[in-house]
């Protein structure tokens, strides 16, 4: 309640004299006893990129949904160009004008590429028929805006989240929207996707269009965006031009306090190999993948999106099958496809995609950490449910989960705090081996130097890391060794000390240096 | 010691014996407000139908009443619970056209050691099991008589076939044990029973048997339906298609599904008895027993109001009378 | 007895929901069914006086017995988000071979663990289609469907064998001493807690549960999503066929078309008692009341002499009241509080 | 980049051309109807030819609504019951008043599915109730109903006007009525279905109702359509009955509603949605009948049909799905030769 008062007019220098485009009046909105928002203003000019920045489960998706007609506010108004409206259903914010990329990809994973971008507003052919030849052409010259290498004709099932992603974008700009809302497009792109994504919405925002974005990486914020609007637990905080504010001041503004270092990486000494990956083979996936990675040393592996690093963790865990090599933990071998065999080995998978491999949305929080451990929380033949809370209370703790209550269902947190839940749910069954896919997708700046402390720590105790992250400041800063794959083979390894912006992303990009 | 089938005829079940200790007074007087039910073997089967409303309708010149309850499908176990509710409603008298001779054994057994006397009609139930078993007609004379009917039909000569109801139907079955017994005779040694197919009383699947029937055997000269249902269903598929005039269809049938079939010189004859008359007849014999004229022994007589006397036979059977033959020249006389 | 059971065993499933006001904990499907049954039995003993007698409640109990044997196997499946709609046939095939092998001159003491393992055998080729080839259960099951019964016409055809041993036959019909509770009801019951404990507090119960939420979630887990599976096909199977014993038993008689429809029945019941059919969703609790509800209520319509049309009409309109009645109540709910609809939840299968 | 992309697309082209699962259902068909035709020429004189086609028609035209229902993530299962309340009660009042015609008797029968299919779509899409419980208890009530307005009577063939009856055996240009109506049905949908920006919402609503909500696809509209057309289609199959078979009692059409979804998913509608065509579901609606009229004509033992017919309907099924995954390897192999 304390920021209503200046949030009644956030409206600053800079911004010109037409109404905004799309605004928000003293938005609250509650879900049973968790106030998401409390009486929150924003307001979106046409030409200007606005940036919302906030915590994991500060309010911003779920601001963005009241934006996009998904909730309707408890109070408060969103007003077009100056005038109330109301959205009842996503279809009519999308009527005004509004295209909105959710932080979850929502896909149709039977229909095609290139269906799922039109899915609503095929071009029309006589007699209202869909003109195919116009829906493929309209595609075709969307992702060469984007720069995406993706057949339309193929269905959309098993795409991976980066080019999931890359589809939901491809969907957004095809609507010529007015205003165009991104809740962290980028999390699960590599730099040159992000770097054509921003070249695309540059050219929107000169046409004219208002843009909001969201995004845990402050740089992409600082690049982007003209004006940021901060949230901290459902409150607003701050409307302010980026110009002239510091990352510092930034993170302030969003945690409330000054930050430790981000990427605190310990020296630990390194011990002897836990696990080794030799000539590792899916055919048409990722081709002779060998390396080891020692006890206390956490390894990254980068690349570009689509080079084959998720599908080499999935293969190592045992959820795909190889076609062939090996793959041995702590000296002995792990028979192929079997992830029961590999967790009793000490192995731990943090996956990418939460929502579908990472949790069961519809169970509690304590139901999905438990998940990995149910041995350890068998008391006789029946599972202990103290036991099984302790031990989510445990990490949620340790993790800084933001919840309402341990029986609460997953699916109403917040993204970032739903991978904190992932995070949990390996952590606690106290691997030997952890790999872990894009560990920070979606995780604020303060969290994220939480992840990186407890990682840091569990290395330097002697647990194996690898890592597989898109984010390129994460990987220099926590790897003690770089993996590049391209195309689904290992195309280098960078020791720390040589392990630049540049040296990465050549190899990614498959060029040799 | 093991319970093989041997050990078990020894263990079976004696019937309760305080009905056969009763002796019969034929000269009591039918009972008022008796309390009867008749149970078929699926409500919504329209030749059942007709044979309980008949019941019903004579349970009321006796002063009795008289009620139809029954399950929708044609299963054993779904009578079980019908019987299970008569008893505890402490009817006078059962009527049940048995679905599965067997399974409705045992709680028939529990409802006549309830005093409740049990009558089965249409379709037996085992006889350890039930007082009287009202026949439309003796099995025997059903299943040879439909074999000459359709012999005099094709000059004793060609392929026939039989389209029955379901694999398990009891009635059925046992008229086909006596249709296949009377082709042994020397005036059918032209003739061949190709095959038995089951129609399962259902008239699409009966209609597409008869199809495949045809189909199948190109010599085919006459079809015997013993099943209401069958017959309508095989008349249909011929009377449209390009085998009319060239098959025979006969068997059991209701005049008033099978006049069109008649007329159009599809079916030639057929034969039922009188649905109506064995439902009264039923239904009077049930009376009876519970007012004490009868017991059910052999060679007892009791009176079917207008149906006049009948007398009990062997096993507890009473047998309505011999079938009757519809033809062009009689089908519009009736209306059932 | 039952109505105890069915609240004791209905541990709470933590659902999306539970986030809501505590009433709503109350509001939930399968207890609402479970009050329906406490409301019918109450209204059955106090309106008609052959209701709530032991000879009738045990007649109502045993005939309900195959049915809630099966109930039990299928709920497991649903929850892990399969379907075995087989199980009619597996319990006619296992009566048909009761049958023929009785006829054959078999002992009894043979017949009835060969039956059950051909039942577990029929369950595991239901779920190597599944697991093995990732074929919906649905499909594989109508197929099997058929070929199960079609088998046992194959081993019986037209024959009926009656007349099994009675000390066999008695221990299916008679009841436990003084109670009204037939013998296949009581060995119900063991098995009822059994598996809800199963269910519900089991590593096992939970596994069920994640594989039937988000199955990929559940293998990336660990858990071993195809052996589970297969081996809940298999349970089924053999229950389904130890429930064929138990009706031929019961009823004195063999025959290839016994149990014809009961999966209707079954699954009726079990979706009455709660368990969401996309699996992950759904309490043991529930089902019994389910069970219990239909059977008991059929019985008192049918003792009061009502047609059955009328019960069928029944039944259909329990069905579609008990899954609509929770929603309206929170439908309503949310309008009085907050005019806000949420995301856009679609109707599901 | 450029290499991998290469690899993607032929995935794509080779996929679509193994995919089509009609193809398939096709090919069985042949074998089938070779097979039999083998052994006894008289199942491809005009006269069998006719039969088939006469006898899959009814189960077709269901199989066609129902997947429409199926692809939206729903289902349908008082088809069977709708039919038989159709059959009887249309039966019922044309044989009451002898001068209505066809048309009457149709525009009836659609009305009376339709009322069944709003009913229906109402508690699935307004009430958000699952879609299994809500048909199965409709199934039930509509069953009862139909029951008791038919009380244990029967319709006979000469109570109906003889038009109705020739709608059931006539034709036109020797193709009978039957398989005219459902082909023509077929093909509209079918045409509606891939072609219109609507159809393809039936699509997206059964491969995600979520992400349909929020792309604006007006998802209860579409799910009520869905039932509508199911309802009217199984109406109009309720009609067509009557005009075959003539007689008609309360069972009719009883525990279809298994056969449909066998076809529905034998023709290759994925129960989960999404998935499919109206002209694999028609085209295995014609399969299973087939199979069953095949059975008769070879003189299989009656005690062996139901079996033979399961174990066909599994090897159908199992065969389409081995080859799918077969040919889903092959491509994996082949993308990985491309893409290095
Ligand atoms: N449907 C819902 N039901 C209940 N609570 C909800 C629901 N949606 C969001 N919340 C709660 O509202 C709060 C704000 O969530 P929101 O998703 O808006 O956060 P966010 O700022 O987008 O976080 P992140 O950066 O992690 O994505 C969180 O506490 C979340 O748990
Ligand atoms: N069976 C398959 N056939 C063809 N392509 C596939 C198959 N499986 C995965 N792919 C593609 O192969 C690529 C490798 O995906 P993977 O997720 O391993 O990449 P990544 O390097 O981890 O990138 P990301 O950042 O997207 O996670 C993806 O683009 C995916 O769409
Ligand atoms: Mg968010
Ligand atoms: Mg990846």
């Amino acid at each position: 309640m304390t920021g209503a008062a200046e949030a009644t007019a956030p409206h600053g220098p800079g911004t010109g004299d037409a109404p905004p485009v799309l605004a928000l009046a003293g938005v609250s909105k509650s879900f049973g006893a968790v106030r998401a928002l409390r009486d929150v203003s924003l307001e979106l000019h046409a030409g200007e990129a606005h940036a919302l920045a906030g915590e994991n489960g500060a309010g911003k998706s779920t601001l963005v949904k009241t934006l996009s007609g998904v909730h309707r506010p408890d109070s408060g108004q969103v007003l077009m160009d100056g005038r109330p409206v109301e959205f009842h259903k996503p279809a009519d914010a999308q009527r005004h004008g509004v295209a909105v990329i959710y932080q979850e990809p929502t896909m149709f994973p039977d229909l095609s590429v290139v269906e799922n971008i039109f899915i609503g507003r095929q071009p029309r052919a006589s007699l209202g028929r869909i003109d195919r030849a116009a829906m493929h052409a309209r595609a075709a010259e969307l992702f060469t805006r984007l720069g995406v290498a993706l057949d339309p004709e193929q269905p959309a099932r098993g795409l991976s989240i980066a080019d999931q992603q890359l589809v939901e974008i491809a969907k957004a700009l095809s609507r010529d929207a007015r205003v165009l809302i991104m809740d962290e497009p980028t999390a699960a792109l590599s730099g040159n996707e992000v770097a054509r994504l921003f070249t695309v919405v540059r050219a929107l925002r000169e046409q004219g269009c208002a843009v909001l974005f969201i995004s845990h990486r402050l740089d992409e914020i600082f690049e982007l965006c003209q004006r940021v609007t901060t949230l901290r637990d459902g409150a607003w905080i701050a409307s302010e031009p980026v110009a002239g504010l510091t990352h510092e001041a930034l993170i302030r503004r969003m945690v409330g306090r000054d930050l430790d270092a981000l990427y605190p990486k310990l020296d630990a000494a390194t011990g002897e190999v836990a696990l080794k990956v030799d000539r590792l083979t899916r055919e048409g996936v990722f081709t002779d993948v060998s390396f080891e990675v020692r006890r206390g040393e956490i390894v990254a592996l980068a690349g570009l999106v689509g080079a084959g690093r998720s599908e080499v963790a999935r293969a190592v865990f045992g959820v795909d099958r190889w076609d062939a090599g090996w793959v041995e933990v702590n000296g002995r071998r792990l028979p192929p496809a079997s992830p029961t065999a590999a967790m009793s080995a000490g192995v731990a998978l943090v996956p990418e995609d939460r929502r579908q491999q990472g949790l069961v949305m519809d169970q509690s929080i304590e139901r999905n950490i438990g998940l990995t451990g149910l041995k350890g929380l068998r008391r006789g033949p029946v599972i202990s449910r103290a036991a099984e809370r302790d031990r989510a209370r445990d990490w949620a703790i340790r993790l800084q989960l933001k919840f309402n209550r341990l029986s609460d269902a997953v699916n109403v947190l917040s993204g970032g705090n739903q991978q904190k839940v992932v995070l949990a749910k390996w952590l606690s069954t106290r691997p030997q081996v952890l790999i872990i896919d894009e560990p920070t997708r979606g995780i604020d700046v303060g969290t994220k130097a939480e992840v990186h402390r407890v990682l840091s720590e569990l290395a330097s105790d002697g647990m194996a890391v690898l890592m597989i992250s898109s984010d390129l400041p994460e990987v220099l800063g926590m790897a003690d060794r770089v993996l590049v794959m391209h195309e689904g083979r290992l195309v280098a390894e960078i020791p720390r000390a040589e392990a630049t912006e540049e040296s990465v992303m050549t190899a990614a990009a498959g060029r040799t240096s | 010691g093991g319970t093989t089938k041997e050990s078990a005829s020894s263990q079976a079940p004696a019937a309760p014996a305080q009905t056969a200790a009763a002796t019969a007074n034929p000269n009591a007087p039918i009972k008022e407000g008796l309390q009867i039910a008749f149970l078929p073997k699926q409500i919504n089967n329209p030749y059942l139908t007709i044979l309980d409303k008949a019941g019903i309708d004579a349970a009321a010149e006796y002063k009795g009443t008289a009620k139809e309850v029954g399950p929708s499908d044609a299963s054993a176990s779904s009578q079980v619970s019908y019987i299970n509710t008569l008893i505890q409603q402490q009817q006078d008298a059962i009527l049940i056209s048995a679905n599965d001779a067997n399974a409705v054994c045992g709680p028939l057994n529990q409802a006549r050691s309830k005093g409740i006397k049990v009558v089965s009609y249409d379709s037996d139930a085992s006889k350890d099991c039930r007082d009287l078993f009202i026949n439309q007609a003796s099995s025997e004379d059903v299943g040879r008589s439909e074999v000459k009917m359709l012999a005099d039909m094709i000059d004793h000569k060609g392929e026939i076939a039989v389209l029955s109801a379901t694999a398990n139907a009891t009635n059925q079955n046992t008229w086909i044990e006596f249709m296949k017994d009377e082709l042994t005779k020397p005036e059918y040694k032209d003739m061949k029973l190709v095959k038995v197919a089951y129609g399962d009383d259902d008239d699409q699947k009966s209609f597409q048997e008869t199809q495949g029937l045809l189909q199948a055997y190109p010599n085919l000269k006459g079809i015997i339906a013993p099943t209401t249902v069958g017959i309508a269903a095989a008349a249909r598929y011929v009377s449209g298609s390009k085998y009319k005039g060239k098959i025979v269809v006969t068997g059991l049938g209701t005049p008033n599904q099978m006049r069109e079939f008649v007329k159009n010189g599809t079916v030639e004859k057929f034969a039922l008895w009188n649905p109506k008359d064995l439902g009264y007849l039923a239904s009077y014999a049930a009376a009876s027993l519970v007012s004490g004229r009868i017991t059910g022994a052999e060679g007892e007589k009791f009176t079917a109001g207008k149906l006049g006397e009948f007398t009990v036979g062997k096993d507890g059977e009473v047998i309505l009378g011999p079938p009757f033959t519809f033809d062009a020249s009689n089908v519009d006389d009736f209306d059932f | 007895m039952a109505r105890d059971m069915a609240r004791d065993m209905a541990p709470d499933v933590t659902t999306a929901n539970s986030a809501r006001a505590p009433l709503s904990r109350f509001l939930r499907w399968d207890v609402l069914v479970g009050v329906l049954l406490v409301l019918v039995f109450a209204g059955g003993a106090a309106g008609s006086p052959e209701f709530a007698n032991a000879g009738n409640l045990s007649f109502a109990l045993g005939d309900l017995g195959e049915i809630a044997l099966i109930a039990l196997a299928m709920t497991l499946l649903v929850v892990a988000a399969e379907v075995d709609l087989s199980v009619a046939s597996v319990l006619g095939l296992s009566s048909a071979l009761v049958g023929h092998l009785w006829d054959a001159g078999w002992a009894i003491e043979t017949i009835i663990p060969l039956v059950v393992v051909v039942g577990a055998a029929c369950g595991l080729v239901n779920g190597l289609l599944v697991t093995r080839l990732g074929l919906p259960s649905l499909a594989v099951t109508i197929g099997t469907l058929a070929l199960y019964r079609g088998l046992a016409q194959v081993v019986l055809g037209d024959r009926a064998i009656a007349e099994f041993p009675q000390s066999y036959v008695n221990l299916t019909v008679n009841d436990v001493p003084g109670t009204p509770i037939p013998y296949p009801v009581a060995l119900f019951a063991v098995l009822a807690v059994i598996t809800a404990v199963a269910l519900h507090a089991t590593g096992f119960g939970r596994a069920l549960f994640a594989i039937g939420a988000q199955v990929e979630a559940a293998h990336f887990a660990g858990i071993r999503v195809k052996r589970i599976k297969l081996v809940l096909f298999v349970i089924s199977g053999l229950v389904a066929a130890f429930a064929g014993v138990v009706y031929t038993l019961r009823y004195g008689s063999a025959r290839a078309d016994n149990g014809s429809g009961l999966e209707l029945a079954v699954i009726a019941a079990v979706l009455l008692g709660g368990v969401d059919f996309d699996g992950g969703k759904g309490t043991l609790g529930g089902v019994i009341a389910g069970v219990l509800l239909i059977g008991l209520l059929r019985n008192l319509l049918m003792l009061n002499d009502v047609s059955t049309e009328i019960q069928s009409v029944v039944t259909g309109l329990l069905l579609v009241i008990s899954v609509i009645t929770p929603r309206l109540v929170a439908v309503a709910r949310q309008r009085r509080r907050v005019p806000s609809p949420v995301m856009p939840t679609p109707p599901t299968t | 980049m450029t290499a991998v992309t290469a690899g993607r697309s032929t995935r794509g082209i080779v996929d679509l051309v193994f995919r089509a699962r009609e193809l398939s259902i096709v090919a069985a068909l042949a074998v089938l109807v070779a097979v039999t035709a083998a052994a006894n020429g008289n199942f491809l004189s005009a006269q069998g030819l006719k039969d088939i086609f006469l006898n899959a028609s009814i189960l077709a035209l269901l199989a066609v609504g129902q997947s429409f229902v199926v692809i939206t993530r729903n289902i349908d299962l008082s088809v069977g019951s709708v039919v038989g309340l159709v059959a009887f009660t249309v039966g019922d009042v044309l044989a009451a008043n002898r001068g209505l015609g066809v048309g009457v008797a149709i525009v009836l029968g659609i009305v009376i599915g339709c009322v069944c299919g709003l009913v229906n779509g109402l508690l699935v899409s307004f009430g958000k109730v699952p879609a299994l419980v809500v048909t199965l208890g409709t199934l039930y009530v509509i069953q009862g109903l139909d029951h008791a307005i038919a009380h244990g009577r029967q319709i006979n063939a000469v109570d109906l006007p003889r038009s109705v009856l020739s709608l059931g055996n006539g034709s036109v240009l020797g193709i009978p009525y039957l398989p005219l109506i459902t082909g023509v049905v077929m093909l509209a949908v079918g045409y509606y279905l891939r072609s219109y920006a609507s159809g393809r919402d039936f699509y997206a609503i059964g491969s995600s109702p979520e992400a349909a909500g929020l792309a604006g696809v007006p998802v209860r509209r579409r799910v009520m359509a869905a039932y509508l057309l199911s309802g009217a289609l199984a109406g109009l199959g309720g009609v067509l009955w009557l005009a075959r078979f003539g007689t008609v009692v309360a069972d009719d059409a009883h525990g279809w509603e298994l056969q449909v979804v066998s076809a529905v998913v034998v023709g290759g509608v994925a129960i989960t949605g999404g998935v499919g065509t109206v002209y694999g579901a028609a085209l295995g609606a014609l399969l299973l009948t087939t199979i069953t009229s095949a059975l008769v004509v070879l003189k299989v033992n009656p005690f062996w049909q139901q079996a033979i017919t399961g174990a066909l309907l599994l090897l159908a099924i199992s065969v389409d799905r081995v080859l799918a995954l077969r040919v889903a390897r092959i491509l994996r192999r082949r993308n990985a030769r491309h893409g290095s």
